[in-house]
């Protein structure tokens, strides 16, 4: 069974389709880049897999179930543009509420143990509004991974990171690859992402117009599936 | 066909109201106490129950929507509110005019006058946000909700200022409690019907208009995404 | 729904808290109100008789004014990081959110307006303390009105270009039965005319009782769409 | 000097083009002044006489109500993509930038203010039209004042750093002054006994210089600090 | 003369120093990437060198003269994190107002020039809220060159932008150093940086430990200058 299954998916704004019938299968423990231009749709797709819009027409589901269940939600971990941390709540508390609303154990233990691994443990009582860019999205980081959650749906997770924080990211997206996790990322910084995909979606204008394994020729030429497509008429 | 529906209920209203002012003003005499303002009745009442039936359209269109997600039903309900808002203000302005006549003031925070006034203001609400929603299904989604508060807000108000009721100065009810003599019943059913034919003909071109701004919509968008 | 509960209590504390910290709408609606009621004693010299006459009006529109600053602050507080996002996105069912939401509103104008009270009764002269604890009764059961429709339309005007400006234009002429009623029952107290409140205060509790379940079940539609 | 006026008018144009272009601002505050109209009829049930002696009074309420919401967005209008920054960052003064913001918010208060007053005085059976000059001339002097001190507080409140330290809880008590002001001499007009307002009309005045020399002189440790 | 010089420039948060004496000295014409960690202070050096914030200690000057001068102003031009053009405005008018805050002589021409080199002329009269987050980007950068500033302060311009959108502003950026423009962009993305670059500043915890020529190895392996002071003390 495949972990997340997007069936001929329309999202209209108003009368503009911003999705146009795209389909996407994701089997268990794989890891999508999912490609594509400036508005091409990414944003609105995985919004629609993390159950924060719906889909006008078509169909969504979740390890078989609807994306609408509560349970499946609290197995869905979502970073979007938006880096989802309140400015005038610690790092500390930001993440000991949402660990809270998201049902986890021990709050306290995996808070701490969230910003040890993004490296913020310094700046542990520090305001989220007196973070830099990149401090704001490694609390994300840690945010978004709170609770271990099986599918990781992740919005150009790694805009403004250092190097650093890029393999501190690669390394908790390796670590949930191995414990299973099923993964989706829209990015532009597609060498980034390509050392860790296993598949790749292209989206174009609203559809997926190819979905296959990571070539190695993808991981040298990171425009070569944008060349690919070139030709197409707009 | 709408078009067509359009002139039909048009020109049906036109002509059977000519010939219900005739009824009214030619062959009625006029009111014992007020004389030819008291005429103003078959105007103001027809008008207010017109555009109570068009809130109730509004509402229920608006359930349509939420439950179907169908951009029709949308239309219909914004369409239906702003012919009723129409309607709300010609009762208002005739019951004005007429109150200078017969009170001499134009306006008094009397109870009927006022539960009159909330419904104009809670329905303005209503048309004043729908443009400032960039985006047509949430336009759509809250514009329904609204109106379905408003609607389950109407009873509670006229509840609430029958209780308060400090000042009555508009006619009790009459149509109901029989004072209104028996050669006036026609024209004031048919003054409903007029309106309602001519509320339907509105409602139609302004769902005309809702489309074509749809379609525009949609092909600037187009223009804009390639 | 005890999971539901719980976080609607997590979300009202996290409000709460934010709003403690800074005291922003807290500061702003309280100064907002006496500088309104000192308005009022200056604009109406009006004798003492008359004034008790409109005390309970005085005192609800002071109340819904100060209110509007602080609920309307609602949903907005979770637009800047797309926190709002990531709140519908966990397994928190949304009336949970949107009943968090509310209590922390309400808790907030009720604080400021048990402050407001008495400052009220110093400005003009009114005898209240008598009053006390049926007043209290009208203001928890009509604040509970307010703030559950406010709230209601702060998630309705998210995204709503001009919301400051649109929200009280939606949500005043809705409050109109609640405050017909509160006000009433709130004069009668004042002047110690305690007897035939209750028609009026049926009312206020009609209107919770209707606008709350109307919220909570329409309340998905609002927030997921 | 001349650059800056030139560049405030550009920035007043600015403000009041997005305004008009759709004239939902415009829309909503008129019909707030009349939800305010509303709920004032409710509270207070007053008969024709006592009306009059309060009707500057209300009649100021529903101004600086309405005010407030359009003041307050001043400068908040330019925090959604940083464009303060950009602004700020251009050649043009930052005393400019503020004027630029105040005329505006200047133009839309007066506007919505000359269309409501009709209005009031519709719904409340007053008579004003006599008084017509002497009115506008008292509205334009207090509402200069209610706008430049808005749009500063309007300022402050765009930065966080300042936030904490003038919080805006100073600004409803700082209109004080000029409200009575305002309310006594509006009054008197509407009553016809347009004797000694001159005194009065002096507050409103010395308000105004203070605050436009004070804004306009900190307006830089505001903007840039 | 150097064209920007910021001499032991030091900014306090409250008691927090996010500069701690940074110097920096760059020559007319150069194009520099200033690089650092999440957190190092590179938004908080370009905001003091745009005029947006007052250093606490130090000296800012351009062209040799305080930073604050008004005529200086002109000549700069400044994208920071937000993009600094309004939604209810339409492209042109957007450009419309900046140039005549900018001082721009011919600003209609000059708007519609700028809307050419972006590719936006097609949309000149669509509302900016309307554009996808691509097409906002390049407004923005439209809206930064459009005075033909001397000097361009850019803070991570390519994030967010798709192939195409990162091909078009290096050929403004390009355009701009053959017309002797002075160029200072932060950035993580650093392969794009490196392919523009002339010179390369690396800021670290408030200060700037090495300035120097962009040298070959760096454009072949982005990292190495950052593994070069991993082995600092934190
Ligand atoms: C602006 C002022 C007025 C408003 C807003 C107003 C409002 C209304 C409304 C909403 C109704 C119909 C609803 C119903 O039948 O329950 C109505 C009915 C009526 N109005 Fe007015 N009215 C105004 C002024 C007047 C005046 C000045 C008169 C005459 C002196 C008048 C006489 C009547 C009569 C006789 C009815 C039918 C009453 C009945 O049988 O229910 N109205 N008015
Ligand atoms: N809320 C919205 N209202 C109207 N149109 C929208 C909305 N969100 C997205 N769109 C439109 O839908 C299309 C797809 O947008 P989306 O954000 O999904 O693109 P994207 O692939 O994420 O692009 P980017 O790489 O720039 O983030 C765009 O044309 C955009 O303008
Ligand atoms: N307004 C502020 N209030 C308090 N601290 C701040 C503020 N702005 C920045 N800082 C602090 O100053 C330091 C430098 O921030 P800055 O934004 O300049 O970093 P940066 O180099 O741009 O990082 P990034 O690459 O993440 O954007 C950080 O530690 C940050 O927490
Ligand atoms: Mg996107
Ligand atoms: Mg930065």
């Amino acid at each position: 069974m495949s972990a997340i299954a997007a069936d001929r998916v329309w999202k209209y704004f108003g009368d503009y389709p911003a999705l146009r019938g795209a389909t996407l299968e994701v089997p268990a423990g794989a890891c999508v880049a999912l490609l594509g231009r400036n508005g091409a749709g990414k944003t609105t797709l995985l919004r629609i897999l993390a159950n924060l819009s719906k889909p006008s027409k078509g169909e969504v589901t979740v390890f078989g179930e609807s994306a609408r269940d509560e349970k499946i939600r609290a197995r869905i971990g979502y970073l979007g543009h938006g880096i989802g941390v309140y400015d005038d709540l610690s790092a500390f508390e930001n993440l000991i509420l949402f660990g809270q609303l998201m049902n986890v154990p021990d709050t306290k233990a995996a808070a701490n143990a969230a910003l040890e691994r993004v490296g913020l443990t310094r700046v542990r009582d520090g305001f989220a509004r007196e973070f830099s860019r990149g401090m704001r999205q490694r609390l994300a980081v840690a945010r978004a991974f709170l609770h271990n959650p099986e599918i990781l749906l992740l919005d150009e997770p790694f805009t403004s990171l250092d190097d650093r924080a890029i393999a501190v990211l690669h390394e908790l997206l390796r670590d949930a690859l191995a414990k299973g996790a099923t993964i989706v990322m829209s990015t532009h910084q597609i060498r980034e992402a390509m050392e860790l995909a296993t598949q790749v979606a292209l989206l174009e204008r609203g559809k997926i117009v190819h979905t296959g394994p990571r070539t190695p020729e993808m991981l040298a030429d990171p425009g070569w599936l944008y060349r690919m497509y070139e030709e197409k008429p707009q | 066909m709408r078009d067509k529906a359009i002139y039909i209920l048009g020109i049906l209203g036109t002509l059977l109201m000519i010939w219900n002012l005739h009824t009214i003003f030619v062959v009625l005499p006029g009111e014992a106490a007020q004389g030819q303002i008291g005429k103003m009745l078959f105007i103001h009442v027809p008008a207010a129950i017109t555009a109570y039936s068009y809130y109730a359209v509004a509402v229920v269109c608006s359930i349509a929507f939420l439950v179907t997600k169908n951009f029709k039903y949308d239309s219909v309900a914004v369409s239906s509110i702003e012919v009723a808002q129409v309607f709300t203000l010609v009762n208002l302005v005739t019951g004005s005019l007429w109150g200078h006549v017969i009170w001499g003031i134009w306006w008094t925070w009397d109870l009927r006058l006022t539960s009159q006034f909330m419904c104009f203001m809670l329905y303005l609400g209503y048309l004043l946000m729908r443009p400032a929603i960039a985006e047509a299904t949430q336009r759509a989604t809250m514009s329904a909700i609204l109106a379905i508060f408003a609607a389950a807000d109407i009873p509670l108000v006229v509840m609430a200022i029958r209780l308060h009721n400090v000042r009555t100065q508009h006619p009790a009810p009459v149509l109901e409690t029989g004072g209104v003599d028996a050669t006036w019943w026609p024209p004031l059913a048919t003054g409903y019907f007029v309106l309602m034919l001519i509320a339907a003909a509105l409602v139609l071109v302004r769902l005309r208009q809702e489309t074509v701004r749809r379609e525009i919509d949609s092909l600037r968008r187009e223009l804009h995404a390639m | 729904m005890k999971q539901g509960l719980l976080a609607a209590l997590f979300i009202a504390r996290k409000d709460l808290r934010t709003e403690f910290r800074t005291k922003e709408a807290l500061n702003a609606s309280v100064s907002f109100a006496l500088v309104v009621l000192m308005l009022f004693s200056f604009a109406f010299d009006l004798g003492r008789e008359e004034f008790y006459d409109i005390s309970g009006g005085l005192l609800w529109l002071v109340y819904v004014f100060a209110g509007a600053l602080i609920v309307n602050r609602s949903f907005i507080r979770e637009v800047p990081n797309d926190c709002l996002d990531v709140l519908i996105a966990s397994p928190m069912p949304p009336w949970a959110l949107f009943l968090g939401k509310t209590i922390a509103s309400f808790v907030l104008l009720l604080i400021v307006e048990l402050i407001s009270l008495p400052v009220y009764g110093l400005f003009n002269n009114l005898q209240w303390v008598h009053a006390f604890w049926p007043l209290f009764g009208v203001m928890t059961l009509a604040t509970w009105g307010i703030t559950i429709t406010g709230v209601a339309f702060s998630a309705v005007t998210v995204n709503v270009r001009l919301r400051e400006l649109m929200l009280p234009v939606l949500h005043y002429p809705l409050l109109i039965p609640l405050l017909v009623g509160a006000m009433q029952v709130s004069t009668a107290l004042i002047k110690g005319e305690a007897s035939d409140i209750m028609q009026e205060l049926r009312i206020v509790i009609a209107f919770d009782l209707i606008f709350t379940s109307l919220a909570l079940y329409l309340i998905e539609f609002i927030l997921v769409g």
